[in-house]
């Protein structure tokens, strides 16, 4: 009976919201600042040509920065909390799956690479290639041609964090310029590209670890 | 203007996060000295800042050169200096603690240096940032950072715990996610320096719906009653180290944002909150005091406890026409921040002594850990507001606020609550004065925890003593 | 009625619909599916609004890309949680919170 | 005629999403999940974000649908031992 009423209770609450936030929504008035003016009055500067990755990456390339810190920071949660526990041994799949596997990969790979080259101008980049690397290795995972992930050794550690450190160091190297994450004009496009390649490698290798740390045995 | 290369307030930023992802390449549980000398060098970045603010001197960083509202602005006024002098100066000495008090293989402590570094920077990340999405990006880094501290290598308690509080944060996060997403909508823009003369006395509704958004996900992330559920649990049930943290510091940045933008774009809008929001905050002085002087465990009474001191916090906001309001809330955040950070230090002091986390459990302490239980009773003594305590500083500028603008129903919830903080400190005080039961054995444990509490402790009762910088500070403001 | 005011709309409903779905049930893994719902509630207000007149904005677009990626992280620390949970406890509901 | 597809693929939005916390059996929520960041990734298609299509289809439904699939995976078998 009490529960009855919880849920009565935040259903109206839940329908009630949005019935006036749709109200509210149709009756708004233009806004008062455009930011695709200055958007794309800067883009010659901004290093891309496409507008999404100069916002992504220079515009607010700050955002950026702390998200990737965000990234690797659940990253390190997920370690803690799960501890050290032996690995799933990994449960070979089918042949024609395997040879499957085999097969996509590389073509995942090439698919990584395009993304990431094309980022500069037009629809793609660094999220994206690397989201593309990470589901390569889940599949691997998948029919078993990849094992499961154990506490990072050294060098896993360091490929987790170079992006990262790499996109932090440059942050701070371009205070010279006179604030943080300014790039000159001239140089935007090159930083930008590197950052980028960075990006690509860490946040393949976080984002399949994600999934790859979790990927074993239970208990023990 | 400052060199660009040594800015502090952007190394503020910079230097957690490089300690932080160090400290992660290094390995579980490795990296205490590098934070330690990180935090070393905050405190000073910090305290450089806060002489600069005070001699009026407006710090402004566009990130990216570009400024708002195409680019991110970073900016110091003195609420922002003070809020940073407050985390790196609690941050320093729990680091200091810490690194005693958790064990070489201990997994409690696997990921805790590069959990606190993003951690600290995304609090200082926090109260430097002037643009409303940049700012829901630190709330999570600092939401998600603090529920890997509570989680980590713990047991079925301390992961229900960190569950509760990670839906609680996400949650708090979402609502003020899409509070943002509708001014954007509005207005065309996220940079709060910007929207300052766009939200005038009349906005559109949307503003007045992005509003509660905003301010119910921040009093969830502030665990302001009612919404204040999943603190005792992950406060008291975290290791102390961490739960000291979470109580000085994570708690106060999302008190921190809602101040910053009642003072700033939505102070058209959100005094009307004032009296709501100040009603909860009494709420919860009476029900957390009372379930701390009901708890069984230490450490859930120390968590109870910063229920009640919260609700404090959320008294001012009916009278922030004074400029003593704005004045007793940061004395009050100090000396919380200090005194909490020194109970939670000295609780885990006696935990590990006495191997248990019961009240019942510290008869005898005086005798055998005087110092941890001296450090107590300074704690104490700021959280119940006598003097000279930064405690008593802070209510008082409170009632000061309340009588000039004639709310005595505020000085009354004020006084009440000072006797029932009284009522639980006293509860553990007297039970470390009784003798030692004779089956009982107490394990020694390091003088640096004892001391680092100690410090802690003692500094928020002689904060109070130095107030008049603090307050210089403030008026600061550009 | 543009695609920007569609999308909005249903973007402030799936908002309201992630939002209760985490306070009335109790099943941690629909509560993880709720939060993503909720989420992506509030990424579709962020754009759809920002277009009411259907002319693309890319500073909400870049805004959402960082907010799927906090949202995947979120989601599997919260992954990893219930994991852990269950392999301690066998549940995977929380318990009662209890100071003993 | 963009306005009724606008709206049908908005209900299969809301359809989908109701269906995710609504259906009995959690391996079918999973794949209702999955399914609806399919369609999220039309509507940013409709709203001309491209960018964020792909990291939907990439991330939203891809990894945290494999994430997903997997925690079922495991929290379907019941705990072995004490």
């Amino acid at each position: 009976m009490k529960r009855m009423m919880v849920v009565a209770f935040v259903v109206t609450l839940a329908l009630a919201f949005v019935f006036f936030l749709s109200a509210a929504m149709l009756e708004l008035a233009p806004a008062a600042i455009d930011l695709r003016v200055p958007v794309s009055a800067h883009l010659t500067e901004s290093g891309v040509s496409h507008p999404v990755t100069a916002v992504l990456l220079n515009y607010r390339g700050y955002d950026t920065l702390l998200e990737i810190a965000v990234l690797l920071l659940a990253l390190v949660a997920i370690l803690a909390v799960v501890g050290e526990a032996p690995v799933a041994p990994s449960r070979a799949a089918h042949p024609v799956l395997q040879t499957l596997g085999r097969l996509v990969t590389p073509l995942m790979v090439v698919v990584a690479v395009y993304l990431l080259w094309a980022g500069a101008f037009r629809p793609g980049g660094a999220f994206q290639a690397g989201a593309v690397l990470a589901a390569a290795a889940v599949l691997l995972h998948l029919v078993g041609l990849l094992a499961g992930w154990s506490s990072p050794r050294l060098r896993l550690r360091i490929g987790l964090a170079a992006g990262f450190a790499l996109f932090l160091a440059v942050a701070a190297a371009l205070l010279k310029q006179g604030s943080l994450l300014q790039y000159p004009p001239d140089a935007a496009g090159t930083l930008i590209l590197l950052i980028e390649c960075g990006l690509t490698v860490s946040l393949a290798l976080i984002l399949a670890g994600l999934f790859l740390f979790l990927a074993r045995e239970e208990g023990a | 203007m400052n060199e660009p290369l040594i800015d502090p307030l952007v190394w503020l930023i910079l230097l957690p996060l490089a300690w932080a992802t160090l400290a992660f390449v290094l390995g579980p549980g490795r990296g205490g000295w590098l934070a330690i000398a990180g935090l070393v060098a905050q405190c000073w970045l910090a305290f450089n800042l806060a002489q600069q603010v005070s001699a009026g001197v407006a710090v402004v960083h566009a990130v990216g050169g570009w400024g708002a509202p195409l680019g991110i602005d970073l900016a110091v006024d003195g609420l922002s200096a003070a809020m940073l002098l407050l985390t790196q100066t609690v941050a320093l000495p729990l680091a200091i603690y810490a690194r005693s008090y958790f064990k070489a293989s201990d997994p409690a402590g696997a990921g805790f240096w590069p959990l606190t570094g993003f951690l600290i920077a995304g609090m200082n990340a926090l109260f430097v940032s002037a643009d409303l999405f940049n700012l829901y990006v630190t709330l999570e880094l600092v939401g998600l950072a603090a529920v890997g501290l509570v989680a980590a290598g713990g047991g079925a308690q301390q992961v229900a715990a960190a569950l509760r509080y990670l839906f609680a944060t996400l949650v708090g996060s979402g609502a003020y996610l899409l509070g943002v997403a509708l001014i954007y909508g509005v207005y065309g823009t996220v940079s709060i320096a910007t929207l300052l003369p766009l939200v005038t006395n009349e906005v559109p509704r949307l503003v007045w719906i992005a509003s509660a958004l905003i301010v119910s996900g921040l009093i969830l992330k502030t665990a302001l009653f009612p919404f204040h559920f999943w603190l005792p649990p992950a406060h008291g049930g975290a290791p102390a180290p961490v739960s000291a943290l979470l109580s000085a510091l994570v708690v106060k940045a999302s008190f921190y944002l809602i101040l910053r933008l009642w003072l700033g774009p939505l102070q058209s809008v959100l005094p009307a909150f004032g009296w709501l929001l100040a009603l909860l905050g009494a709420a919860a002085i009476f029900w957390g005091s009372w379930q701390a002087i009901r708890a069984v465990k230490l450490k859930r009474l120390i968590a109870y406890s910063t229920v009640a001191q919260l609700g404090y916090l959320f008294l001012i906001f009916p009278l922030l026409a004074a400029p003593a309001a704005l004045q007793a809330a940061v004395m009050q955040a100090f000396a919380h921040g200090l005194a909490k950070a020194g109970m939670f230090a000295a609780a885990g002091v006696l935990i590990k002594a006495t191997g248990q986390d019961t009240v019942a459990g510290l008869a005898g302490a005086v005798e055998r850990l005087p110092v941890t239980m001296f450090a107590f009773a300074l704690s104490g003594i700021t959280l119940m507001g006598l003097p000279p305590s930064s405690g008593f500083l802070a209510k008082w500028q409170i009632i000061q606020a309340a009588l000039a603008q004639g709310h005595w129903i505020i000085v009354v919830v004020v006084l009440a609550g000072g006797l029932l903080a009284a009522v639980y400190v006293f509860r553990v005080l007297r039970l470390g004065f009784l003798s030692t039961p004779e089956n009982v054995t107490f394990t020694p444990v390091s003088r640096v925890l004892e001391w680092s509490a100690f410090a802690l402790a003692a500094a928020s009762v002689l904060l109070g003593l130095r107030g008049v910088e603090l307050i210089q500070l403030l008026g600061a403001r550009t | 009625m543009t695609t920007g005011f569609v999308f909005a709309i249903t973007g402030g409903a799936l908002f309201a619909l992630g939002a209760a779905g985490i306070v009335l049930i109790g099943d941690l893994m629909r509560r993880i599916l709720a939060f993503n719902l909720m989420g992506s509630g509030a990424f579709l207000v962020l754009v759809g609004l920002a277009q009411r007149y259907d002319v693309a904005d890319p500073v909400p677009h870049a805004m959402v890309l960082t907010g799927i990626v906090v949202a995947v992280a979120a989601t599997a620390l919260a992954l990893a949680l219930v994991r852990k949970l269950h392999a301690l406890t066998g549940e995977i509901e929380l318990p009662d919170d209890a100071d003993e | 005629m963009t306005l009724a597809f606008d709206l049908l693929l908005a209900l299969s939005l809301l359809w989908s999403g109701w269906r995710t916390l609504a259906t009995p059996r959690l391996d079918r929520a999973i794949v209702m999940f999955i399914t609806f960041g399919l369609l999220m990734t039309l509507a940013w298609a409709r709203l001309s974000a491209p960018d964020i299509g792909l990291a939907e289809a990439a991330i939203g439904a891809g990894l945290t649908g494999a994430l997903l699939l997997d925690a079922y995976g495991v929290l379907r078998r019941p705990r072995k031992g004490p």
